[in-house]
């Protein structure tokens, strides 16, 4: 169901990684990675985590042919639907087997950060089932935007504490989870969003996040009789990237794409495409790219789809671009809405805006491809939490 | 010899230390505040470089520090900050806090122009001992003291090593937390402070949290060498933006009724 | 994958059921009845909807034994997950089946009609996958409520038509829908919403949704052992319910219970619970249970629950009720919000209104059932589409 | 002998049947509608029972239904208005639309009270041949014509069963579709009719969207023993609900040309 995942201080020829933290959470992150082995290794714990990836959330999730768009592009696409997975995107598949893993030290405190409020629902839902209080950090200008996911996680029973600093925004949500943690560490565990931050979570996130690549290797074979030709996924922090990617990274004829969010223009502050525009540094925890100025203080970014509008990017994508074994590209507004529509009306799919870069890059790169090629894309996620601001965007 | 070391090693005197965010509220206002400070007989100062996201901080600094980034205070300007206060006060030990990305992103030569200006210590408190190799190393070659910080979680068998991997001083977190004003602090924090003590010679300072003589002095009793002032000291700013001078005279109050 | 289903004309001692319909499709009944059956015969229809359920739909959809729901109400509480069912509900089982067998009559336009949108959501999104173009027929007073389904459907390339008669909500969609089908019978396939309606749609729509009732038979004999002790469901027309009780009728052990709309009084127009409160009669093409006056005037009637509120009910349900075989029992509004809220805070789930009736009487009955008794809830859909009128409730 | 056959009879005389709805736009408003019809020559007489949920019916009538229940018209008030027409008007043919439901609601004693009011004939939109077996049965029992109907797409074979399943006269719609009135007509509406013609010597009526006279007089012509006019007339009612006296003229002066 998982792939192999070593836990990896560093990646890549540059180094990227590390556990850059406050000295009051190295003694409990050198915890989490304890555990993290020690549950790993643990058949019961396993077993749990299963268990709950399968009946809570819904695993596994089918990869589908999409045909009508196949037609139309020429090449054969396959969708992996996570949408399909409780609480709409895979972040349920990290927030499980962390939570889990938090019940497992004993933590009986969960907090998380949270940006448009996806990795907060899928902490507060998952806190709820395993009977673990969540209390989640998100910027007070994203809990103005997005009340229904506040309310969603309220009706959780989770606690959620606005942030009125810096931008008020994910960036800033994030820092302040990161306060709460060196405030509270003995009873409380911090459920990171995606596959970065300090040793262990890159590595520990990517693994849980496996079960996505695993799942479509098997499923592409079975359908297909051969891996995909390429695969694509969106980039936010990169987890569902880097989840997808652990099945096929030692196969180098599996190209490996991802794409990031090119937002609204090439203002500093209108996009968040960490990958291809950021520039090494170390925060949040990692040694990494970063959209930042020269002196080092990081930017505000944007883009219309709220999870990856995030100025940083998990440590082994950016060692994977170094070392060309994936290839990043970035996805404006413009065309994520334009996918947005086409997918809903080719294949009934609403993809979440995230999916739709991911999709939209697929597009852009399939007639590349040999015409036999298979392309495997990733829907991290459902867009019914977006179709508001569609329609905004559209003028509807 | 490291300025803080002759500091420390002065029988029978405990170090006050104010904190202040370089530019806050803006340049000039800044050299005023630690001016004022020093003035009032403190015995060393540790400086921030404002960073946008500073995690390990409170809300009272991150204000501070938000406050000089917007009245646009930049890198550049933090150094030349330095080299003034440096060529107005030569024998005043100079402890600089940043974090870690402004000090990856100036490169290696950030460790030359520290020196250059006069800066005798440098805290990062992102950058935890498994992480600093690289970067002790290079304080080490300019000359300028390097400093760990001990958290209240963390083993006496780390905190030993941390001691160790300090020159200059190892500073000692007081709480659990982000630095920020605390009306009180457990006894834990005291007794903590002393049974640090006992694992070496080597000059202890304490800080997060800290706003009141007593508290000063009760750290002091446990055994520090010294004491860091510092959102105190930021919140005085931010309640005096109208009229710094009250700021300065409270700042100088504070600091002269803990020499006293 | 489905339980076997004879088509019946009648159900009951006291023949509900029939083909009530105008003489104009008269015949076109008959086509679909034709066809249904020789598809159903059909390796390769029914291996194409297996297949459409799987890769596009998500099934099969988990059990999830509700371990702290469990643990409060001391009854082992099992829920059958269609609320992870692409689209959000139960409703894709249906439209998937109807519109490949509309594909099969060779019709090339699907009309359907829809209350609060999630059957005309669900066809237009199935429409979108087969490249079937699709008009829905939906209360313009409907629309006005429920704007962001609409848009949805329209985003799936569906066109909405307002319907301004009568109390201008499903009935009279419903009637819009047929007079639809009268006209343009020849290229027209009406997907109905629910298992009612004239022969054969009752039976047909039971075949599709069986697959609900027929995965959770055998999956609550892997988790258990044994079969349910008794099984739960909520009626609107009975689709959900006559789906997941296909599986278990024959089994005279396992108690059938069915929770319908009490709505916020007893009021004629203030509820629909048509099982409970009813009177025989003959509309939208069958013989069953309607709530109307006493000259056969159809009411008009209430649910927080959009997809319970409707005045009539699929005949064999009726029937079941003579018999004795199920049992039916009304559930308020206020019952269902606070089952709503229990179940996202126990088990982190947010059900839809319509499966917070099912669970609020299952909650109900669980005392009067044997202690080691296992409880089978149908959590037909989710209940995303009902948080703000949550909200509203609640006055939050 | 039912008063359609007398009606049907009648050498050289195709009908001329008017359809109202009863109540609409209120009881009394209803009989003076009704009555011009019939006075300015009339064959015969359509009445509908208003019904909640007309899904047979286009817009025009299902507002007419809707204005009939919301004036308070009941079932009872149907029959009654109907003993009057029949106390006015003693040898003219009088048909009932209604709903399966209202019907059904009413129980077996329905039969009993029509043949007691002197209804000569019923139909039932929503009941096919299939299902009407005993409504059929206690029609006869009570002496009160059956009527069938067939829709454009009944085969044949079926049309004529449907034909014979019917006593005073079967209904042929005349095009897919609810009731309303049409501009024009297909020609093979009227062709249909001429074919229909062919598999019976029994009673033919065409109704549906006839609006016209030309209309009426081409299924006449295509030999249909009688054609039935209604939502046209709703619709002039509907038009001239605040001087009904002008819907009661256009009336008149439609049934006068169509039988001149
Ligand atoms: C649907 C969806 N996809 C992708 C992402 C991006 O996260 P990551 O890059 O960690 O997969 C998010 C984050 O919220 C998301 O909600
Ligand atoms: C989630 C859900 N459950 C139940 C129903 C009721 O339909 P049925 O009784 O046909 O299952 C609906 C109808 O829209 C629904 O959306």
């Amino acid at each position: 169901m998982f792939t192999h995942v070593d836990l990896r201080t560093r990646f890549g020829e540059r180094g990227y990684g590390g556990l850059y933290s406050s000295e009051s959470l190295v003694a409990v992150l050198e915890e989490v990675e304890t555990a993290f082995l020690k549950a790993r290794a643990d058949d019961a714990f396993m077993d749990k985590f299963k268990d709950v990836l399968r009946n809570f959330a819904g695993r596994a999730t089918p990869v589908m042919y999409a045909e009508r768009l196949s037609e139309k592009y020429g090449r054969r696409i396959f969708l992996k639907r996570e949408d399909l997975l409780h609480g709409g995107a895979h972040k349920t598949n990290s927030t499980i087997g962390q939570l889990l893993l938090a019940e497992y030290m004993g933590k009986t405190r969960i907090i998380a950060e949270t940006g448009a409020g996806q990795h907060g629902v899928a902490t507060a839902m998952t806190g709820a089932k395993l009977g673990l209080p969540v209390e989640v950090y998100m910027g007070a200008v994203d809990i103005e935007r997005q009340q229904t996911n506040v309310k969603r996680m309220e009706l959780f029973g989770a606690q959620v504490h606005p942030v009125t600093n810096g931008g008020a925004t994910l960036k800033d949500a994030i820092n302040e989870a990161m306060r709460d943690w060196i405030t509270n560490v003995g009873s409380t565990y911090h459920c990171f969003g995606t596959a970065a931050g300090p040793y262990p979570y890159p590595s520990m996130v990517k693994f849980f996040q496996s079960v996505i690549g695993n799942e479509s290797r098997a499923q592409m074979v079975e359908m297909t009789g051969a891996l995909p030709s390429a695969v694509f996924a969106c980039i936010g922090g990169g987890s569902n990237a880097i989840g997808m990617y652990s099945a096929f990274e030692d196969d180098p004829d599996v190209l490996l794409f991802g794409a990031e969010p090119a937002g609204a223009s090439e203002d500093p502050d209108r996009h968040a495409a960490t990958l291809t525009r950021g520039t090494p540094g170390v925060f949040h925890g990692m040694h990494s790219l970063f959209l930042q100025n020269s002196e080092g203080q990081i930017t505000n970014t944007h883009s219309i789809a709220a999870g990856l509008d995030y100025p940083g990017v998990g440590p082994e994508l950016a060692a994977m671009q170094d070392s060309g074994r994936a290839t990043f590209e970035a996805v404006s507004d413009e065309e994520t809405v334009n996918v947005f529509a086409e997918l809903s009306e080719l294949e009934g799919i609403i993809p979440a805006f995230e999916s739709a870069h991911a999709l939209a890059l697929a597009l852009r790169k399939a007639e590349e491809l040999d015409p036999e090629a298979t392309i495997l894309v990733c829907v991290s996620g459902r867009g019914d939490k977006d179709l508001e601001e569609y329609w905004n965007y559209r003028g509807i | 010899m490291n300025r803080f070391d002759a500091a420390f090693q002065q029988p029978g005197r405990k170090s006050f230390i104010p904190f202040f965010t370089l530019g806050d509220p803006t340049r000039a206002e800044s050299m005023r505040l630690i001016r004022a400070a020093i003035d009032a007989g403190a015995d060393a100062v540790e400086l921030g470089f404002p960073f946008s996201d500073p995690v390990t901080d409170g809300p009272v600094n991150q204000r501070s520090m938000r406050r000089s980034l917007s009245s646009g205070m930049t890198y550049n300007g933090c150094v030349e900050m330095v080299r003034e206060i440096r060529a107005l006060y030569p024998d005043l030990p100079i402890g600089l806090l940043l974090y870690c990305n402004l000090l990856f992103k100036r490169g290696e030569r950030a460790y030359a122009e520290f020196a250059e200006v006069g800066v005798d210590a440098v805290v990062c408190s992102d950058l935890p001992l498994e992480e600093s190799g690289r970067h002790c190393e290079l304080l080490d070659a300019h000359g300028i003291g390097c400093i760990q910080m001990i958290a209240p979680n963390t083993p006496t068998e780390r905190a030993a090593r941390l001691i160790d991997g300090s020159s200059a001083f190892t500073y000692v977190i007081s709480r659990f937390g982000t630095t920020g004003p605390s009306a009180r602090f457990e006894d834990d924090a005291v007794h903590r402070v002393a049974r640090l003590r006992e694992l070496s010679d080597k000059p202890l300072v304490v800080g997060f949290g800290i706003s009141s003589k007593e508290q000063v002095a009760d750290f002091w009793n446990a055994g520090a060498d010294g004491v860091i002032v510092g959102s105190y000291f930021s919140l005085l700013v931010e309640r005096n933006l109208d009229d710094l001078g009250v700021a300065r005279k409270e700042i100088d109050e504070f600091v002269r009724a803990v020499r006293s």
